[in-house]
């Protein structure tokens, strides 16, 4: 989604690549498994508030294809609040990007206080 | 090769053709037989229940059709229902339906706030995106339980 | 001497999670020891639940920037189990489906793993604006970007479609165009060559006795490549050569991938002039008779290997699959002892290493 | 696919038949590119050296096959060869059975390598013990995996009937 046909600079966003202390959008792109679940809570501990997620793709949904596998997190919104869960495998650009610019209307309409 | 030929070699795309495609207000127009949303013709499923069976991920229960609609050639009242965030699009059941009632749409936008609400019943996925061509036959596979798919001259 | 732990975390700029436990004295490196599995989905454990048919779809998921390959690896030993003789045209569509793929799957490699990880963003951006237009005509082929599961046992699913032999020779001459562009700014650009020459060098006796496949085996001057040694599909009527370069250094790794591109488009060339009319699929049962096939395919990170017990059902008695960046894997310890912390990404980033490929 | 004479396949298999004998219960050329010996356990390192020497320099695979009914684990050594120009379209499977309750054989890295990452994958998903693997640890299930290894057939995911 980075690339240059579909900019997202044009949405003011950049990607982070790791500095999560100046990050406020967390992007679960595929697969959590069990062992990198810890990494991800410290990663959005790690983040300030107020900060948001976004569930990509079917793995990181629901656990898609890996559903019944033996060392795979399916509910993620367990361990992290999810804001918007975007299917697909891996889902279009485009679908990213609509379900961003939808992010961007939950947050007008919501108050701060609510995170 | 110094390094000054590799800088121009940047600079020299600044007057070139805009690449990027600003998305929502242009859109890339998608080929035919693009695997997006699946679309359901509800006077055509006999509620067999291939799909389901072929599914890798069980996206697809079979639920009784919406205010007690009856449809004659489906007995057991039964349509595909299907689970989004589960589907990996991979449209086997659109392939392994022997009465050709699934079909593919350009449709990929179907992002939502909860995952309940991306339940998509069979009325919901009966409902026909606009500009949709159907290219069903061209690209079905038709492929009945074993997958042997028409030869198509190019 | 005080030896210092560094994680290289789990989550980096590159693609997928691997963690990389450093020890370091100063600014060298004392001993590198990687730390996978933080992707590992147990994809052979779910491929023995679920029937050949279910399982293309999970064995395509591992590398989704070389999906075709895969594919073509689980698909080759159920149709010698199975003894279906799959129509030349089917053949010939993998071929261009796969050589696409490959060329995608190096810009793609260039793009981050050379790009980002050297901090060359207009790589980057180059590798990735490239890339879109070989995308687009996996959608045209097959109706999906990157994950096509597109071949099953006995064929392929769907029949060139119209106006595609057109748009692939266009893309073809564009990229024939583009090359030397992206060989200016990258491979021989001054900067990058300072630091990619002469960094992370491996002997061509280390790689043999490391076993490392692929890009990584022909840039330390070992002439091997699947396609041409136990020639599969159609690949022994294509004429084509294999790059390799003598130095084993991490720019030669990724100059024999970029030369690959170019042996890439002359097949597709050859492949899209001489495609054969005929059917593209041959009906073949959901079952594997009793037996057991390996298969040995050249991915774009190396040689794909899948090995296959049947016992009669359609559900596959064990499936072991195994790919190029496990392999590769090997080379990071060895090549990371003793390096300047500063090249830690360029020779991590020259194995093109795909975490989730290896995780599986 | 024309049946060419599998001149190679037979040099390989008579010339591990001789050099072997008793240590080898089997060599078979199954077809193009395939050949498969069976060894047993406590020759197995002596046969790998005698490949080794043969020119197959490296593995590109090894695989566990569990067997629950025959109470036996199964690790196959496919190894191939890169620098003799003959012999690099044929992969030889090593194949080595083991009791299924204490699976453990003597390690092949200091031969080939190249298994060492196979052998910790095999250990882990199996429950192989390589005696002598430079560092035999986890590779890559998660830190706190206490059931059993995970790839024998014991072991059932939800899907499975």
């Amino acid at each position: 989604m980075m690339c240059p046909r579909y900019d997202p600079e044009r949405f003011g966003m950049q990607a982070a690549a790791g500095a999560m202390r100046q990050s406020d959008l967390l992007i679960i792109e595929g697969t959590i498994t069990k062992k990198m679940l810890k990494r991800v809570k410290v990663i959005w501990e790690q983040m300030p508030n107020p900060k948001y997620a976004i569930a990509m793709g079917d793995c990181a949904c629901s656990g898609g294809l890996f559903h019944d596998s033996y060392s795979i997190v399916n509910e993620v919104q367990k361990a992290i609040p999810i804001d918007i869960y975007v299917p697909g495998c891996p889902p279009r650009p485009e679908a990213l990007l609509n379900a961003i610019i939808k992010l961007r209307e939950k947050i007008r309409k919501e108050e701060v206080y609510q995170r | 090769m110094s390094a000054a030929a590799a800088f121009w070699e940047g600079v020299k795309h600044m007057f070139k053709k805009r690449f990027t495609i600003k998305h929502p207000y242009q859109e890339h127009e998608l080929p035919d037989g693009y695997r997006g949303r699946h679309l359901l013709r509800m006077d055509r499923c006999i509620g067999c229940g291939i799909c389901a069976w072929i599914c890798p991920e069980k996206t697809i229960t079979m639920v009784p059709a919406a205010n007690q609609k009856t449809y004659q050639q489906n007995p057991k009242n039964r349509f595909p229902q299907y689970w989004y965030v589960r589907c990996c699009f991979c449209h086997f059941c659109t392939d392994y339906c022997p009465t050709g009632a699934l079909d593919y749409t350009k449709d990929y936008d179907l992002a939502e706030y909860e995952k309940e609400l991306i339940i998509w019943s069979p009325e919901r996925l009966s409902r026909v995106p606009e500009g949709h061509r159907g290219y069903q036959t061209e690209f079905h596979g038709r492929a009945g339980v074993s997958h042997v798919l028409p030869t198509r001259e190019d | 001497m005080s030896i210092l732990d560094l994680n290289v975390g789990p989550q980096h700029p590159g693609s997928g999670h691997m963690r990389i436990m450093v020890k370091t004295d100063g600014d060298f490196i004392v001993e590198a020891t990687p730390d996978i599995g933080y992707v590992h989905r147990g994809v052979e454990k779910i491929a023995e639940s679920r029937n050949i048919i279910k399982n293309i779809p999970m064995i395509c998921r591992p590398n989704i920037a070389d999906d075709s390959h895969l594919n073509w690896s689980y698909i080759a030993p159920i149709e010698t189990l199975q003894g279906v003789e799959v129509p030349e045209r089917a053949l010939y569509i993998r071929t261009i489906l796969c050589e696409m793929n490959r060329i995608a799957s190096h810009l793609y490699g260039m793009a981050i793993m050379g790009g980002v990880f050297s901090g060359h963003t207009t790589m980057y951006m180059f590798g990735f604006g490239d890339r879109e237009l070989l995308l687009d005509l996996n959608e045209m082929l097959t109706g999906a970007r990157m994950t096509f599961s597109f071949s099953v046992p006995g064929g392929v699913r769907r029949d060139l479609p119209g106006g595609f032999r057109e748009k692939l020779l266009d893309t073809l001459d564009y990229l024939e165009l583009h090359l030397p562009a992206i060989d200016r700014i990258f491979l021989s650009n001054p900067i990058f060559v300072e630091r990619a020459k002469n960094v992370g060098v491996l002997r061509k006796a280390d790689a043999v006795r490391l076993g490392v496949v692929g890009p990584v085996l022909r840039g330390s001057g070992v002439r091997c490549d699947i396609r041409k040694d136990a020639p599969y599909g159609v690949y022994d009527r294509l004429d084509f050569e294999i790059p390799t370069s003598k130095e084993g250094d991490s720019l030669s790794r990724w100059r024999v991938r970029f030369e690959e591109i170019r042996q890439s488009i002359v097949i597709l060339r050859q492949a899209i002039r001489d495609i054969p009319k005929g059917p593209i699929a041959k009906k073949s049962p959901i079952m594997i008779p009793k037996g057991e096939a390996i298969s040995r395919i050249e991915s774009a990170r190396g040689e794909i290997n899948h090995y296959i017990i049947g016992d009669g059902s359609d559900k596959p008695y064990r499936v072991k699959m195994n790919t190029g960046s496990f392999k590769n894997l090997l080379a990071l310890p060895f090549l990371l002892k003793g390096v300047h912390i500063g090249d830690l990404p360029i020779i991590y980033g020259s194995l093109d290493y795909w975490p989730i490929e290896a995780d599986r | 696919m024309t049946a060419a004479p599998l001149v190679v396949e037979e040099r390989v298999a008579t010339a591990a038949r001789e050099r072997l004998g008793s240590a080898v219960e089997e060599v078979k050329v199954e077809h193009r590119g395939r050949i498969s010996i069976t060894a047993r356990k406590e020759t197995a390192r002596d046969v790998a050296t005698c490949l080794h020497e043969m020119g197959f320099d490296h593995t590109i695979a090894v695989a566990g096959v569990d067997y629950p009914v025959e109470k036996r684990i199964e690790v196959i050594y496919f190894v191939s060869s890169f620098s003799s120009g003959d012999l690099k379209h044929v992969v030889v499977s090593l194949r080595i059975n083991l009791d299924r309750d204490k699976p453990s054989m003597q390690t092949l890295t200091p031969i080939w390598e190249s298994a060492s990452f196979f052998e910790r994958e095999a250990y882990e998903m199996f429950g192989v013990d390589f005696e002598g693997h430079p560092n035999l640890q986890k590779l890559l299930l998660q830190d706190n995996w206490d059931g059993p290894p995970p790839l024998r057939k014991d072991l059932r995911i939800p899907e499975m009937a």
